[in-house]
């Protein structure tokens, strides 16, 4: 119980991914969604630090997780800009209203 | 008409009975503190055989507060003659009181690394865990060279040997640290603001020079009324200023001090710093925005703008001399600098030189002082994300933003100035860095120790209110061009020049020397015509500040 | 003990901020939360001996994203639609669903038999190290993620750029 | 008259105006209502300015007057005018001497009063100091609006000696009604020449230094240097006077134009708004000022720049004026109750901000049929929207700052 091993980081994960897909489902704004996506790139990289320290033992995880932040952060520079750029001609950033877009 | 003394406002105005029954709580209070320390300590003797929790929990925590108790009993009904003896002698408990602070840090740091040589000399993992503790209090005495046998201080070191209890307080330190320089700066900078601007500032709350001014700011403030507009995000308007303020306080965590000050010696301390000046900007950005006020979201955008954008320059900046120390270790970039003067990293070469500069604007702009304070500019935007804030959550946001000013500032020290080292080589005080307790307060003093970052962190504080009160503030499409046209490039060359110096020039080669010998004596230039000027201008103090004196006029 | 300690206490900031996340009406709020798990997540990573990945974390994700999307919030204005719910059926089955998924992936885990080391390693984890793996091991990802981020800079400002007689 | 064809050359500002107005609606950005003033840091007073703002850009500024009403107009009417006095120096508070002066100058010209030859210097010297002193707030507020707190108290340092000066004369620091109907209230106190000589050289080589710290400071000239631009037309045709006409390259200054009092007997020079590189005369032996790269003519910078060559001009009106003060009486004897003669007399004087008219209409009796001001602020301010639009949040205080009003003299 008292020993933290990778079994508690690998379920802390799955349950952060979980709770960010809940989010990306149940959130009509965009940037919501956003943070949904977030969450489970976090949710990701947590697995990715963790089994680099427990089950692999180089420095390969903690790399990756580092690619994941920074594709982590240029996504949301993108998804912000679309954003933005949606507001300006839908003045929504609702998904369910910007269905234009799929056309 | 009977004029207002300064003296009056810090006088207390006892109402007899109301002293009289302070007087008998606390009285009693220390009685009953005592009695309970005495049955604590029949206790521990007869049913707990000693065990130093028990001696700590229930003799020695009582006999503390009776201690204070009877301090507070002490100043109750010395209030008088001690209120009279301190507006005597202003200036000798100002200086006496930063002395003895000073000393007090350094005893408790020096009993503190005592007791952690002690606890690691005979290291038992298990004991750590375990109730007792690697020590006992019979060893603690036992090591403690002195006649006396001394029971209450190994009672009360004990503790010290686990690593949380240190850790604890060195937490309440960088508190109090943070509090008190918050305190000073804000008062020094309403004295070099007045100095500035030909007027005399505080002059008399606390006697000397008014010292006592930000302390009776601070009480003021925390009772002023804390009013939440009526259509704020009350939550997030509660929080925002702690958000400001506890990454602040956290950057303090990997600053280094001195070669052993420093509470977590971290592989990546410049990161971490560096991103806690960066979290600062969210407790910013949501306090403009909960607040429900169009000034206020303004400021928190122009923060946002101006920190992402200005976070990159610096960053840059800073890299440059990562890549001539090979690490991110904080401590240890302060260790490559104890040669002295010329070995200081800002005078490593050409563009550590310019990019000590490049760093110290975007620095300026990222804690968001004058020329760059938009956020807060209070000509355009009232008071920016602060205009519906008061009393002590105003208070939190004005901390945060000197203790990020002190934290850019020992970044700076720590990467450019030679960190906690002074102009002198520190091999030449050998010597007395082996020596006695006094030989090594000497070598403190004189080559390297927490004073000099200190003082190297207030001078450049210094520089930053210089240049606040003499600038107009530039507006926001200029601070962005700035960033992106001008900084950003320069400090881009700058690092591209430096990783091409690190591969091309070897060390010791003989364009390496010139190098660090030109920058290092323009350096040395620059610091004379400074002190220079402010000798000139301390000598000339009348003739610049106004030949006609006031009496000559007519009417005065 | 204490690991396992500072550990629940992060994951229980993680997860607690996720599940308010969920539930949050308000999208600055979220965002705001969203700060908590962040910081826990970086706590995380300290935990795990990753500091440069925690402080990674802590500028990049905090300092940069967080700040990114409450400045989104902050551009798309609080519009009427912003504060509208799914009705409650959609959450429940949502909420159902994901369940359903965590418990499936916990449960292929735990099937999995991932012992992990007891002695976890510290191998590969200073800066120095991390460093000469990703320019040599890694070059190609790095260079790769760089033209990646070069690309991301040019879209993003092409993209939010407005048009302005 | 030239006044008249300048206007015709115009455009339909209002057409202006809408064209505008209609390209930034089309853009789809939230758009911002604020509400700056009328409790303000830079609003100098109560203005009330609603910005139409998009984000930093402010699309449109309407300025609202009247929070400072006072009547003063109506009070004109019910009053004699000695008793009036003391209400012109509440119109433009920062240079009350101005103000009495052209008041008494009007009520002079109406009634036909004689003033000595003394108190013609006396006012002469009084008004030039107090337009000193006005420059002098304006310079200080200016430096505040763009967030440089100093050279705030550098002026004030300096105002207080006048300051200092005034109060030896009449008693008062702020409100003077020191001018009067037919001369000044009292003479001079011992020893004012020479306090004033003191002054007079410890001040002239301040212009330098506030030059050196802020006119010439580049983050200033950046600010402000071609920032709220006026042309010269736009500046006739909005009735702009005094600094923001000059400022716009119009050589146009009543003390030179048409010249009373006795200001025909001084030599001073009348410095306009020059492009870059451009010298502005100013005194012998002061350091030659040079207008900057980076600014161009009507702007901000000019606006400001042109107080501070006048402020040089100034000092030298009251040298020459201390210089050839006669002796004599200071006030010629005028009855208590004046009759005015049936007539009106319209009289504008070069204030510091600009042209401050008094028409006054007189039915025969003691108090004048209808008192009129033509307030310079009121005026000037009148341009602010044609000038605040599409530019900057930072601007508008730039802009308002640099056309200084005085809300006393805008409300009345």
């Amino acid at each position: 119980m008292f020993a933290v091993g990778l079994m508690h980081y690998v379920v802390l994960s799955a349950m952060l991914a979980g709770l960010g897909i809940l989010v990306m489902v149940t959130k009509r704004n965009a940037i919501g969604i956003l943070i949904g996506v977030e969450l489970v790139l976090n949710a990701g990289n947590i697995n990715w630090a963790a089994f680099s320290r427990y089950q692999v033992g180089d420095a390969g995880g903690v790399i990756a997780a580092l690619f994941g932040v920074v594709l982590a952060a240029a996504e949301a520079a993108v998804a912000i800009a679309v954003f933005v750029n949606m507001y300006n001609n839908l003045a929504t950033v609702d998904v369910d209203r910007a269905s234009e877009l799929s056309g | 008409m009977q004029a207002i003394r300064g003296e009056d406002i810090l006088k207390p105005r006892w109402d007899p009975a109301l002293r009289s029954r302070a007087l008998r709580a606390v009285c009693r209070g220390c009685l009953g503190a005592l009695a309970g320390a005495a049955a604590g300590a029949a206790v521990a003797r007869l049913g707990l055989r000693g065990h130093p929790v028990a001696v700590l929990l229930l003799v020695v925590v009582p006999l503390g507060l009776a201690a204070l108790a009877a301090v507070a009993g002490g100043l109750i009904v010395l209030a008088g003659p001690i209120g009279r003896a301190l507006r005597r002698f202003a200036a000798p408990v100002f200086w006496g009181a930063v002395i003895a602070s000073v000393l007090l840090i350094w005893g408790v740091a020096e009993l503190m690394g005592f007791v952690g040589e002690l606890a690691r000399v005979d290291p038992v993992p298990e004991a750590v865990t375990a109730f007792g503790g690697p020590l006992t209090t019979g060893e603690l005495r036992e090591s403690l060279r002195g006649p006396g046998r001394f029971v209450l201080l190994s009672g009360l070191l004990w503790p010290l040997q686990f690593g949380v209890v240190r850790d604890l307080v060195v937490v309440a330190g960088v508190v109090a640290f943070v509090s008190v320089f918050a305190m000073f700066a804000i008062w020094w900078e309403r004295k070099v603001s007045a100095r500035i601007q030909s007027r005399l500032g505080p002059m008399r709350v606390g006697g000397w020079h008014g010292w006592a001014q930000s302390l009776a700011d601070g009480i003021k403030l925390l009772g002023k009324e804390d009013l939440i507009p009526a259509g704020a995000d009350r939550p997030l308007f509660c929080l925002a200023p702690y958000l400001a303020f506890v990454p602040a306080l956290c950057g303090f965590i990997a600053l280094p001090f001195g070669a052993y000050w420093v509470f977590r010696n971290l592989d990546v301390g410049l990161v971490f710093v560096l991103a806690m000046v960066g979290v600062e900007v969210i407790g910013v950005i949501l306090g403009g925005w909960a607040s429900n006020n169009k000034w206020s979201l303004y400021g928190a955008m122009r923060e946002a703008c101006q920190m992402v954008s200005y976070e990159i320059p610096m960053g840059m900046a800073l890299l440059v001399v990562v890549t001539a120390a090979g690490t991110l270790n904080l401590t240890e970039i302060g260790e490559l600098q104890k040669s002295g003067w010329a070995s200081w990293l800002a005078f490593r070469n050409p563009f550590t030189f310019v990019a000590c500069f490049l760093y110290f604007v975007a620095a300026l702009a990222s804690c968001k002082r004058a020329p760059f304070d938009l956020p807060e500019a209070e000509s355009e935007l009232v008071a920016g994300f602060m205009t519906e804030y008061s009393g002590f959550r105003w208070c939190l946001f004005f901390f945060a933003e000197y203790a990020a000013m002190f934290i850019v500032s020992g970044l700076a020290t720590t990467l450019f100035l030679g960190a906690w080292y002074s102009p002198l080589p520190v091999r030449w005080g050998a010597v007395l860095a082996e020596g006695g307790l006094l030989s090594r307060a000497v070598h403190g003093l004189v080559f390297c120790g927490p004073l000099w970052f200190v003082a190297k962190c207030i001078l450049l504080i210094y520089v930053q209110m210089w240049i606040r009160w003499t600038l107009p503030r530039v507006r926001i499409d200029q601070v962005l061009y700035a960033c992106v046209q001008v900084l950003l490039p320069l400090t881009m060359l700058a690092l591209l020049g430096q990783s091409l110096w690190e591969l091309l020039v070897p060390r010791g080669s003989a364009l390496g020397l010139a190098a660090n010998a030109i920058t290092s004596a323009i350096g040395a230039v620059l610091v004379m015509g400074a002190v220079g000027a402010a000798a000139y201008g301390r000598m000339n103090r009348r003739r610049l500040v106004g030949s006609l004196a006031v009496e000559h006029l007519p009417g005065a | 003990m204490f690991e396992a300690f500072v550990f629940y206490l992060l994951a229980t900031v993680a997860v607690g901020s996720a599940v308010a996340i969920v539930l949050a009406k308000d999208i600055v709020r979220a965002a705001v939360w969203l700060l908590g798990t962040l910081g826990a997540v970086a706590g995380l990573y300290f935990l795990l001996a990753a500091y440069f990945l925690g402080a990674v974390q802590l500028i990049v994700y905090v300092g940069g994203t967080l700040v990114l999307i409450i400045f989104g919030v902050m551009l798309t204005g609080r519009s009427p639609w912003a504060r509208q719910r799914p009705s409650r059926w959609e959450v429940l089955a949502a909420a159902v669903t994901c369940s359903l998924l965590f418990g499936t992936v916990v449960g292929e885990m735990m099937g999995a038999g991932w012992a992990g080391s007891a002695r976890p390693t510290t191998k590969g984890q200073t800066v120095a190290e991390l460093g000469r793996e990703l320019l040599t091991t890694y070059l190609v990802p790095f260079e790769a993620v760089s033209v990646l981020l070069l690309v991301v800079m040019i879209g993003a400002a092409y993209l939010a750029r407005v048009e302005r007689r | 008259m030239a006044r008249d064809v300048l206007l015709e050359s115009v455009p339909d500002l209002r057409a202006d105006l809408d064209r505008e107005s209609m390209a930034a609606a089309d853009v789809r950005t939230e758009e911002m209502l604020v509400n700056m003033g009328p409790q303000h840091p830079s609003t100098h007073g109560v203005l009330r300015l609603v910005l139409r703002t998009d984000g930093e850009l402010v699309l449109d500024a309407v300025p609202h007057i009247g929070y400072l009403h006072r009547c003063a107009e109506k009070i004109g009417e019910n009053l004699a005018p000695y008793q009036f006095i003391p209400k012109t120096d509440r119109l433009d508070y920062l240079a009350a001497m101005n103000n009495n002066h052209v008041f008494s100058l009007a009520v002079e010209r109406l009634a036909g009063v004689e003033v000595p030859e003394r108190a013609r210097y006396i006012r002469i010297i009084m008004a030039e100091l107090n337009r000193i002193a006005s420059h002098l707030v304006s310079f200080g507020t200016y430096g505040l609006d763009m967030g440089a707190f100093t050279p705030f108290l550098y002026a004030f340092r300096e105002r207080e000696m006048i300051l200092d000066l005034f109060e030896a004369a009449c008693g008062a620091r702020l409100t003077y009604s020191y001018i009067t109907i037919g001369g000044v209230t009292h003479d001079l106190p011992d020893g004012f020449v020479e306090r004033c000589r003191e002054f007079l050289d410890y001040f002239e080589p301040k212009i330098d230094e506030y030059n050196r710290l802020l006119s010439y400071n580049q983050i200033f000239i950046k600010r402000t240097g071609c920032v709220g631009v006026i042309r010269p037309d736009e500046a006739i045709a909005w009735g702009l006077t005094g600094v923001c006409l000059r400022a716009s390259g119009v050589r146009w200054d009543l003390r030179r134009c048409l010249p009373y009092e006795i200001y025909d007997r001084f030599e001073f020079e009348v410095p306009v708004g020059l492009p870059p590189g451009g010298v502005p005369p100013v005194p012998a032996g002061v350091p030659a000022p040079k207008v900057p790269a980076g600014t161009c003519v009507g702007d901000c910078w000019n606006r400001y720049f042109l107080r501070m060559i006048e402020m040089y001009w100034s000092v030298a009106i009251v040298r020459q004026a201390l210089d050839g003060l006669p002796a004599g009486d200071y006030r010629s004897k005028v009855p208590r109750n004046l009759k005015l003669p049936e007539g009106e007399v319209y009289f504008e004087g070069e204030n510091p901000r600009g042209q401050l008219g008094f028409l006054i209409v007189g039915d025969g009796s003691p108090i004048p049929y209808r008192v009129k001001a033509r307030g310079p602020s009121f005026c000037n301010l009148s341009i602010a929207r044609r000038i605040c639009r599409n530019c900057l949040l930072a601007d508008i205080p730039a802009i308002i700052g640099s056309i200084d009003v005085v809300m006393g003299e805008v409300d009345r």
